[in-house]
This record gives structure tokens, C-alpha cells and sequence, in this order.
């Protein structure tokens, strides 16, 4: 595999040809904030924290959908990049109820995470508090939409790595949610086989384990790329 | 479903096609269709619910659909609709509870020229008065 | 050495941000030896004083009573901390917004929910009247820092206090919940 | 079929003639203000008047005078009527022959009319768009014919290079290195897609284009298949243009049975199908990812760009997308050669534009015009003015995702450039002209609500920064908002245009964004100095 040099922030670094700018950035030990993005899964591009700044192009770039080249100048964490990154972490507080107070995965979270990576202090904007409801219908598991991001972590882990797709994506805009299978509630849902993927590839506490009770939930999100590659590496 | 050999990529093609035969999408139709298709059923429930043609739940008996596009709206299209939701006791989207009239709006239905538009039961009315619009509505609400 | 005036403040909260400040102990009485505690529900004050340096704010806007009083206590502080969770975010406190507006919130809990069923309290001067959405302190007032934290601990609000009291600007890592 | 087979035609359609031929306008403009009835009621009249022999009564394509609708012209005298009720049948017959006719007639020296110029709209108005033969007879395909046998892929793609002609849908990418780029990319397949998604509120160019020419369409993507490579095209129209894609479906059947659409085509090597996609009611599906996706029959939702379609498109093979004008412009470029086509316009704008205009202005309907003349030519002269003499106050190019032009920029020339400069964007042709009662601010939430309501959801800044301007925009409208509020406003405008993920929320502040450049003290005007917080209405 051919390598590439191209320089963040400055500082000069080599990585393979076929590699992610925010691929080569981790290996530099450089770290751009991420939401939707996880290791083992495909990329959405969606949640627009990660965007960089490349010399040479206008429009910010997407780091985990964007492959490095040759003497490519990247910026990650310019005043213009952290005032958007600290928007749009504010923009999702803002959007459902997200009350770290009472939430399962409070301190284990990456959105709460994100918010002091950000350095969010406050929320600008308005609280949306949305009428939203929470599914524990399953025997194993609960979902909470009120902590939902819309990620679709869950939609792809549920697809791509168990290969069920019990999980989509249902309605648009901001009004859209994840649903199981016919939009049933969750423990109805024939196609799921309760392996718990979506689960581990939750970022906040919106899909939880029954059971745990405020900041108790812990898991490891890793997990999901440890599969993909013993399963690559087997076959 | 014949038709399109049973493609995953038709099934909006086909979802336009059980509206067009049943009105609208219930869930038994759009689980079928998924197994037909041999689709996940909430891939199929998240396309329905993504486009605004489908509807999940059933229409009025007849329709009145006000074109909320920027011409219309220019030409007084919000104050049309409000003196139809008025009439008929019915907020846009919405159906009558004995089923005979649906209030819809529409983004834009590109007869700008004619603004503003309505759309009785699949005809569209050019340069449409609020007043006569509001006895069609009424007509149609009292109909038997 | 001018003594500093401080004050502190309990809108719509549980009070647990005041008991994580009184879990500072003996550094109270440290605190003591550099500032007046003017007006608090921890001392017999009943109006905000004018002149007042710093200001810590616990909890959000739930009532007609805490519009009031935040207004005060901006005119009249210098600084304004929010101080924990629901005044930094609405928090438990704006946990009812999502269920509408006070009224049909006041309808739920007390007739449809009550037992036995009650009657909407109605006691103008004495029942404070409910905010519509409770929303946090930034949004009616502007707020000079924000201290999260459900409730922020004992040594994050000393350390806050300690860098004001230097004349510092103190350092906010951490965060909610 | 050859060369010869398409002339024959020709001669046979254009022999069958009969001495008169009343063209009466049947698309959806004009059937909404009862043009059906008028059509059926003139041939009636026809009949009555012992005319069979003499005059043909002929459904035709839009004429582009919506709002005087419905309209019927008299093919040899040129006499053009309009707002016809039915009843008036028999006096436009009669009147053929020198009878008294009292209805109001049309003017073809009004500017609306003298200062247009027709390529992609020269047969609107003239031909019958659901006879093939009518098509032929004006010349149809002669263009697909003549690039088939005498010209290679990268001649054609020259020749739509050096004509200059750029992207019809809005952003204006050139089209020669569009189909260049497609052309180039290797993949077992190719695809064209011909965008006829048309969103923007207050736009019908794509509608009346299909609704009266649909053969000029295919014609122009048979040319690009050809010139890209390709052997499968869709034509991916709005759900909400039920005439055009009856229309389109007869064209297709037509083609097909004539041997242009399918096999060998004029027994050539050269295959190419065409397939309708009808959209669902999705504005982001006019972004081209997005619309591939529906094509594919998921969710309409786009995906980053880099990887562009002309490399990796519907099912990732590469795809050439074009909106339904810019393939409107193709056969007439062939036709005339790409130095007449680069000859009118501008510098860097090539050919005309067709728009749509609309809203307070005496004449509302579609007109196609050179590129570089003034907006205000277009508004005052074309559109003669607002209807009631209120004075102008600006006009709305590009829909949600352009801008508001003031009247005191009138001067500005409509090129993609100029109206970028502005603060707009040419867009797909929407234009609304507002006059001085129309509430800026307004206008602003309405642009907003729609991009809020069309967002599809997939990226954070756009799902829920359009929420937020929404209900800020509702806030200042209400006179509820403060200083603060409206600075909120313009972060969030600006955090949109630089993170959304595509077009739509890239370009969803520009309405806001331009009514604040222009009319900013609309929105200072409303600002109150306190926050105001509702209590418990008892």
C-alpha cells in the first residue's frame, strides 16, 4: 500500500494511501471529535462534528469520509471549526431531552463527553423538549428517544454487523426516529435476535440495558470493530 | 410487484402503486410488500414514512388539497387555508371523522401561474376565491 | 481588604446544589473571613440586596416569582454564576415542559393524576404562577459563568470560588450531570 | 429507421395539415381554468360550422401565459386569445371567417412576447406533445440522428463544451465537463438521470418543458447516453406533475415504437432505454445523491460528496445527472452548432433561461429569455409591473435555497455570476416578484418553515438548525424577539451554510440571510428590548 504525507496542523505525518484523514489523524495521536462515526461500521458523514479545514478547498470536509492525499494540508482545530463543533454538540442538547441528571449512561456518555470536548457551557438555543416516548418492551432492552441522536450507529451496527436490520430510520426531519422492524415496539420485533449490538454501539443512553439505573450503564463501543475484524480476519 | 420482478429498488414504485390501488398504506400492505420484496420491514416502514405521497392512514372520501407554494402564499394562500380550516372544523392534514373530507396542503403544485391553487377530489382550481372555496367545502362536507 | 458581598439564590431546584456548597464544611469558614453573605435561603434576608459582587443562582425559571427575582439579581450583581444543572439547563426542573404548557401540566397532576381529585391551586400573591416552559437563567438574564453539575461538587464550586475570589478566571472542567 | 424514414415523416405529418390549425393550450396551467372543456367545445364548434375539412383543433404545450389561461391562438394569423370560456367556441370559429368576435385578444408585440426568446420552449405552444409525428415534423431527432452517424462521444461533448452551456438546476457546473467527467469514468455501466425533481415553490419550468416537448427531452438524453456511454436512463419526475408524466409515458411508448428509444438505434450500435421515476413528495431529492438514492428505492437522504455521481452514482456506477432544461438546450445545440448557442448570453452564461414568474406582477406565466437582461427588464417590461401599481419591492430568484433581491438592484443582469453576487442564485428559474405590502420577515419564515419540513434528517446542523431558525423567525415575527435572538439567528446561518451536509441546508439560510442584507430594519423594527416568558393562562 502506497504511503502519503500530508501534514495536521502542521505537524508533518505519513499514512497509507486508502486511509481516512481521521483514520491518520488518530494514528498521529491527533483527535477529532466524532459522533457518528464508529470503528467496524460504514460512514454516514452525518453528524459534522469532524469536519476539517483543507488547504486548498472552500468547503469544510467531512475527516471520516474524506481519504488523505499527497501533500494535503488539513487543520482540525481552528477557532471557526470549534465555535461550529460547539453548535452543532448545543443543537443536539437542544433538540430532544437530554438530562444527564437522570440518564443511564451519565458519565459514560459520549455525547456528555462531547459537550465538555467542545467546552459547551451553556446551550444558546432553544429547548425543544419534544414529547418523546421510551420502549421497554423488550426483555433485554429499552430505548429512550428522548436520548436519541439519530446517529443510526444502531441502524448500521444492527445491519451491517449482525445483518437483521431490525433497526431504520422512520419519518424525516427533525421528527424522524428510530424504529424496529414495522415501527413495532421493540420486544414485538421478530427480526431482532436480542444480540445486543445496538446496544454497545449506542453513544448516549438512548438504547440501555434494563436494569441499570442512572450512570450505571457502561459499555464498550469497541466491540463492534473487534467483531467485524475477527470476522474478516477468519474468513 | 410482478411487474418489477420483485427488485428491492422498486419499492417505491411499488408503494406508489398499493396507494394508488387501496387509497392508502396500512401495515399488513407494507409488510407484505416487504417480504415480497424480500426487504427488512422497517427499511420499508422508513422509506413510507420518509416521502409525504404516503400515507399510513386513510384518506377522506374526497380531498381538498390548498397549494402552499411561494406564488400562492404571495397571493394569499395562508389566508385561503384559514378560512377552509375554519369552514370544515379541520386543521391541514388532517381527515373529517366521518371520513368525507381531508384538508391537505401542498408545497407547491407548479400551476404558480394561476396562483393561488386549489386541488378539489383531483381538480385543480386556478385563481381560487376564498369564498367560493369555502361553499365547495361546505358542499362537500354536507354532502349524504 | 474589602469583604465581598455574596449571595446566593434558590429558583427552581431541589436544593442540592446549596447542600453541595454546605458540604464545603470548614472551608466555609474560611470563606467566611473574605465575604458577607448578604442574601441566601440559608440567611434571614427577605429582598436582594443592591450592590451585591457575586451572585450564585441555583436552579431554573419555573415561576412568575423567579422571573422576578433573577431580573433583581441581575441589576443588582456584579457577577451571576449559574450554579448547577437546572440553571445551567432547565434540568429536572424542565423535565415537565414536554408534557405542554403549565396549565394542562397543573390539569394532569392535579385532577387527572390527584386523589383525591383536587382543584387547580389558585391563590394569586401567595401560589407562585407557573411559567408556560421552565427555561433556564440564561434565557431571561445574561450569566457571566456557567458551573454544571447535578449538583456540582463541593470542590468544583470551592474551586470556582477560590479563582474568584483571587481574581482569577476560574477553570470549568467537567461537566453535567 | 434512417435519415430518409424521419423526412418522410416529416412530410407526411406536415401534408396532412389542414388550412387553419387553432392551437388551444392543454397543459396543466390552462386545463386548471378549464381548457379541457374549451378544447372539446371548439371541436364541437368545428363540427357544427361544417369546418372538418378546413381548421384542426389542436391540444398543444404550454404557451407560457399561465395567468391569462385558458389561451388558444390562431396558427397562420397569429391571432391569440385569451382567458376563453368555453361557451366562446363557436365566435372564435366564426370569427375565422371575418365574424364579430368579443373575445379578449392577446397582444404578440407585448414585450412578455417580442423580448423572449425560444429554444428550449420553441415548440411549447405549437406542437401536440402527445403525437411524435407533430415532434418529427419540426424536425425532432434529426439532431439524435446526425450525432449518431456523424459524430463521436468526444465530439459531441466538445461541441456541448464549447457552447458554454451550464447546469439548468441551479448551481450551473458546466455541462461539457460534466458529461466529460462521466464520460471518463470507467464502469461496466453508465447511467443518465434527467432531474425533473422540481421543488422549489414558485418554479414550473421542468413542468411545462415535459408538459409540452417531451420528445425534445429524450431526445437530449439519448444524445448524452450516447456521449457518456450510457444505455439506461431515468427520468426521475415530481409526483406532483401527474400531466407531464402521462405525457412522457405516451413519448416513451412513441420512441420506442419508432425505434428511438431501445436497440440499435437508427441502426446504429447505440442502445439506450428510458425509465420514469416518480418522486414522493421530496424537495432534498433534487440534490443529485439523494435522488439516486430514491432511484434505488431507499430513503431520499444524501450522502457526502466527494465520491461525485459522474464517478460513483446509482449503484455506483457512473452517472450523468442533468436537470430537465439543461437537456432541453442539447438538440438545439446540435442543431445550430455550438457557436450559435455561445453566441447569445453572456461572457460566462450561455443561451437563455426559462422562469417562471410569478407573484404580484400583471404577467404571470413562463418565459424563456436570453441570459444577461436585466431583472428589471424582466419584471417591468416582461411582467409589466405588480397589478394593482404598488410600488416593487424585490424578487425572489432560486426559491428556499436562493435569495431576495431589492428592487434597487433591478439593474443586475440575470447570470449565475451576477445574481451569486447579490446574494441569490439563478437557481432552477422560480421568480417571485414581491411588492411593498409583502412582509419581508415573512417570506423569510415561509422559506424557512419549508426548509425545516424538508429537511430530511440526516445531518445534525440542518435537522435541527432549521428548527431552530424556524421557531427564532417565528419569535421575531411575533414581536417576541430581542438583539440577542436575532444575533442567534445570523450564527445559525451561518453554521448551516458551512456544515450542512448538501445543498439544502447549505443554502437554506439565503433567504434570511439576503432579507437581512437588504431589509434588515424589517426584522430591528420588530425586536422588543426584554425577554417576554409566558405564564399559566388562566
Amino acid at each position: 500500500m502506497a504511503a502519503r504525507t500530508l501534514t495536521i496542523n502542521g505537524t508533518l505525518i505519513s499514512a497509507r494511501s486508502n486511509e481516512t484523514v481521521l483514520e491518520a489523524a488518530r494514528e498521529a495521536g491527533i483527535s477529532i471529535p466524532t459522533l457518528c462515526h464508529l470503528d467496524g461500521l460504514s460512514e454516514v458523514g452525518a453528524c459534522r462534528l469532524c469536519l476539517v479545514e483543507i488547504a486548498g478547498s472552500a468547503k469544510l470536509q467531512p475527516a471520516c469520509h474524506t481519504t488523505v492525499t499527497e501533500g494535503m494540508e488539513v487543520q482540525t482545530d481552528t477557532p471557526r471549526l470549534k465555535a461550529h463543533r460547539r453548535a452543532i454538540v448545543e443543537l443536539l442538547f437542544a433538540e430532544r431531552n437530554h438530562i444527564c441528571a437522570v440518564c443511564v449512561a451519565s458519565g459514560h456518555c459520549e455525547l456528555q463527553q462531547l459537550a465538555v470536548e467542545v467546552g459547551m457551557s451553556h446551550v444558546r438555543y432553544e429547548y425543544l423538549s419534544p414529547d418523546c416516548s421510551v420502549d421497554i418492551s423488550h426483555a433485554r432492552f429499552g430505548i429512550d428517544h428522548n436520548r436519541c441522536v439519530l446517529c443510526t450507529r444502531c441502524v448500521r451496527a444492527c445491519d451491517e454487523v449482525e445483518g437483521v436490520h431490525t433497526w431504520d430510520i422512520a419519518g424525516r426531519g427533525t421528527n424522524a426516529r428510530v424504529i424496529t422492524d414495522l415501527n413495532v415496539p421493540w420486544g414485538e420485533a421478530t427480526s431482532c435476535t436480542s444480540c445486543g449490538k445496538c446496544l454497545l454501539a449506542c453513544p448516549t443512553g438512548a438504547i440501555f440495558s434494563r436494569g441499570s439505573t442512572v450512570a450505571e450503564l457502561e459499555r464498550d463501543a469497541s466491540r463492534i470493530a473487534t467483531i467485524v475484524a475477527a470476522r474478516n480476519e477468519r474468513w | 410487484m410482478k411487474r418489477h420482478q420483485y427488485r428491492a429498488d422498486a419499492l417505491i414504485e411499488v408503494l406508489h402503486k398499493a396507494q394508488e390501488l387501496y387509497g392508502h398504506l396500512t401495515e399488513d400492505r407494507l409488510l407484505e410488500i416487504a417480504h415480497s420484496l424480500h426487504l427488512p420491514p422497517s427499511r420499508v416502514y422508513g422509506v413510507a414514512t420518509f416521502y409525504h405521497f404516503f400515507s399510513l392512514t386513510p384518506q377522506g372520501e374526497h380531498s381538498c388539497t390548498v397549494c402552499l407554494g411561494t406564488a400562492c402564499y404571495v397571493k394569499g394562500a395562508m389566508e385561503l387555508l384559514a378560512t377552509l380550516e375554519t369552514e370544515s372544523g379541520l386543521r391541514a392534514g388532517s381527515t373529517s371523522a366521518d371520513g368525507k373530507l381531508s384538508l391537505l396542503t401542498a408545497r407547491c403544485l407548479g400551476a404558480c401561474g394561476i396562483a393561488p391553487a386549489v386541488i378539489v377530489d383531483g381538480n385543480v382550481a386556478g385563481h381560487a376565491d376564498p369564498e367560493v372555496m369555502r361553499a365547495r367545502v361546505r358542499a362537500l362536507l354536507d354532502e349524504d | 481588604m474589602n469583604r465581598l458581598k455574596l449571595a446566593t439564590v434558590w429558583l427552581g431546584g431541589c436544593s442540592g446544589c446549596h447542600m453541595s456548597l454546605l458540604d464545603l464544611d470548614e472551608w466555609l469558614i474560611d470563606l467566611a473571613a473574605h465575604v458577607d453573605l448578604v442574601y441566601s435561603p440559608i440567611a434571614d434576608q427577605k429582598t436582594f440586596p443592591e450592590d451585591v459582587d457575586l451572585t450564585l443562582v441555583e436552579g431554573a425559571i419555573a415561576n412568575d416569582e423567579h422571573l422576578e427575582l433573577i431580573q433583581d439579581v441581575r441589576e443588582r450583581s456584579r457577577m451571576v454564576v449559574a450554579l448547577g444543572d437546572c440553571a445551567v439547563t432547565g434540568n429536572v426542573t424542565a423535565l415537565r415542559n414536554p408534557l405542554g404548557e403549565a396549565r394542562s401540566i397543573l390539569q394532569q397532576v392535579y385532577i387527572e393524576h390527584g386523589d383525591p381529585r383536587g382543584i387547580l391551586p389558585s391563590t394569586p400573591g401567595i401560589v407562585p404562577i407557573l411559567v408556560d416552559q421552565v427555561v433556564p437563567i440564561h434565557m431571561i438574564i445574561p450569566v457571566d459563568l456557567f458551573l454544571a453539575g447535578c449538583p456540582p461538587s463541593g470542590p468544583r464550586i470551592r474551586a470556582v470560588l477560590e479563582a474568584l475570589l483571587a481574581g482569577t478566571p476560574p477553570e470549568l472542567v467537567g461537566g453535567f450531570g | 429507421m434512417e435519415f430518409q424514414d424521419l423526412q418522410i415523416m416529416a412530410e407526411q405529418e406536415r401534408s396532412r395539415r389542414k388550412a387553419i390549425r387553432i392551437h388551444c393550450c392543454t397543459s396543466s396551467g390552462c386545463q386548471a381554468s378549464g381548457a379541457l372543456e374549451l378544447f372539446h367545445q371548439l371541436q364541437a364548434a368545428v363540427e357544427a360550422a361544417g369546418q372538418n375539412e378546413r381548421v384542426d383543433i389542436v391540444g398543444v404545450g404550454c404557451m407560457g401565459f399561465c395567468g391569462q389561461g385558458p389561451m388558444v391562438s390562431v396558427e397562420a394569423d397569429g391571432v391569440l386569445f385569451e382567458h376563453v370560456r368555453p361557451e366562446q367556441a363557436p365566435e372564435i370559429i366564426a370569427s375565422l371567417d371575418g365574424g364579430p368576435c368579443n373575445v379578449k385578444q392577446g397582444d404578440h408585440a407585448h414585450p412578455f412576447f417580442s423580448r423572449q426568446l425560444h429554444i428550449v420552449r420553441r415548440n411549447g405552444g405549437v406542437i401536440d406533445p402527445e403525437r411524435i409525428e407533430e415532434y418529427i415534423a419540426v424536425g425532432g431527432y434529426q439532431a439524435l440522428y446526425h450525432v449518431l452517424h456523424e459524430m463521436s462521444p468526444a465530439e459531441v461533448i466538445d461541441a456541448i463544451t464549447r457552447s458554454g452551456l451550464r447546469g439548468r438546476g441551479g448551481a450551473g457546473y458546466p455541462t461539457g465537463l460534466k458529461w466529460a467527467t462521466v464520460a471518463k469514468s470507467p464502469g461496466e455501466r453508465k447511467f443518465v438521470i434527467c432531474n425533473g425533481d422540481e421543488g422549489d415553490p414558485g418554479a414550473f419550468m421542468d413542468r411545462s418543458i415535459l408538459e409540452s416537448d417531451p420528445h425534445l427531452i429524450l431526445e437530449g438524453m439519448s444524445i448524452a447516453a450516447y456521449a457518456v456511454g450510457a444505455d439506461q436512463g431515468y427520468l426521475y419526475v415530481r409526483g406532483e406533475y401527474p400531466l407531464a408524466i402521462a405525457r412522457l409515458q405516451k413519448a416513451i411508448a412513441q420512441a420506442r415504437k419508432h425505434d428511438l428509444l431501445g436497440s440499435q438505434i437508427f441502426d446504429t450500435s447505440f442502445n439506450f432505454r428510458v425509465d420514469i421515476r416518480v418522486g414522493a413528495g421530496a424537495f432534498v431529492c433534487g440534490e443529485e445523491t439523494a435522488l439516486i438514492a430514491s432511484i434505488e428505492g431507499r430513503r431520499g437522504q444524501p450522502r457526502p460528496r466527494p465520491p461525485y455521481p459522474a464517478e460513483h452514482g446509482l449503484w455506483g456506477y457512473p452517472t450523468l445527472i442533468n436537470n430537465v432544461e439543461t437537456f432541453g438546450n442539447i438538440a438545439p445545440i446540435i442543431t445550430n452548432g455550438a457557436d450559435w448557442y455561445a453566441g447569445i448570453g453572456t461572457e460566462r452564461s450561455k443561451g437563455t433561461k426559462v422562469f417562471a414568474l410569478t407573484g404580484k406582477v400583471r404577467n404571470t406565466g413562463l418565459i424563456e429569455v436570453p441570459m444577461g437582461m436585466t431583472i428589471r427588464e424582466i419584471v417591468e417590461e416582461l411582467g409589466g409591473g405588480t397589478p394593482d401599481g404598488t410600488p416593487v419591492k424585490g424578487v425572489q430568484t432560486g426559491g428556499p435555497s436562493g435569495g431576495c433581491i431589492p428592487e434597487a438592484l433591478f439593474d443586475t443582469p440575470v447570470d449565475y455570476e451576477s445574481l451569486a453576487e447579490v446574494g441569490s442564485i439563478m437557481g432552477s428559474g422560480g421568480m417571485v416578484v414581491m411588492d411593498a405590502t409583502t412582509n419581508m420577515v415573512e417570506i423569510a419564515r415561509f422559506y424557512m418553515e419549508f426548509c425545516m419540513d424538508e429537511s430530511c434528517g440526516k445531518c445534525i446542523p440542518c435537522r435541527t438548525g432549521t428548527v431552530q431558525m424556524y421557531r427564532l423567525l417565528s419569535k421575531i415575527s411575533a414581536g417576541q424577539a430581542t438583539a440577542a435572538d436575532l444575533a442567534t439567528l445570523e450564527q445559525l446561518c451561518h453554521l448551516l451554510r458551512e456544515t450542512s451536509l448538501c445543498g439544502l441546508g447549505q443554502s437554506a439560510p439565503n433567504p434570511v440571510q439576503s432579507t437581512l442584507r437588504y431589509f434588515r430594519e424589517e426584522y430591528e423594527r420588530l425586536l422588543r428590548k426584554r425577554v417576554r416568558i409566558n405564564l399559566t393562562s388562566r
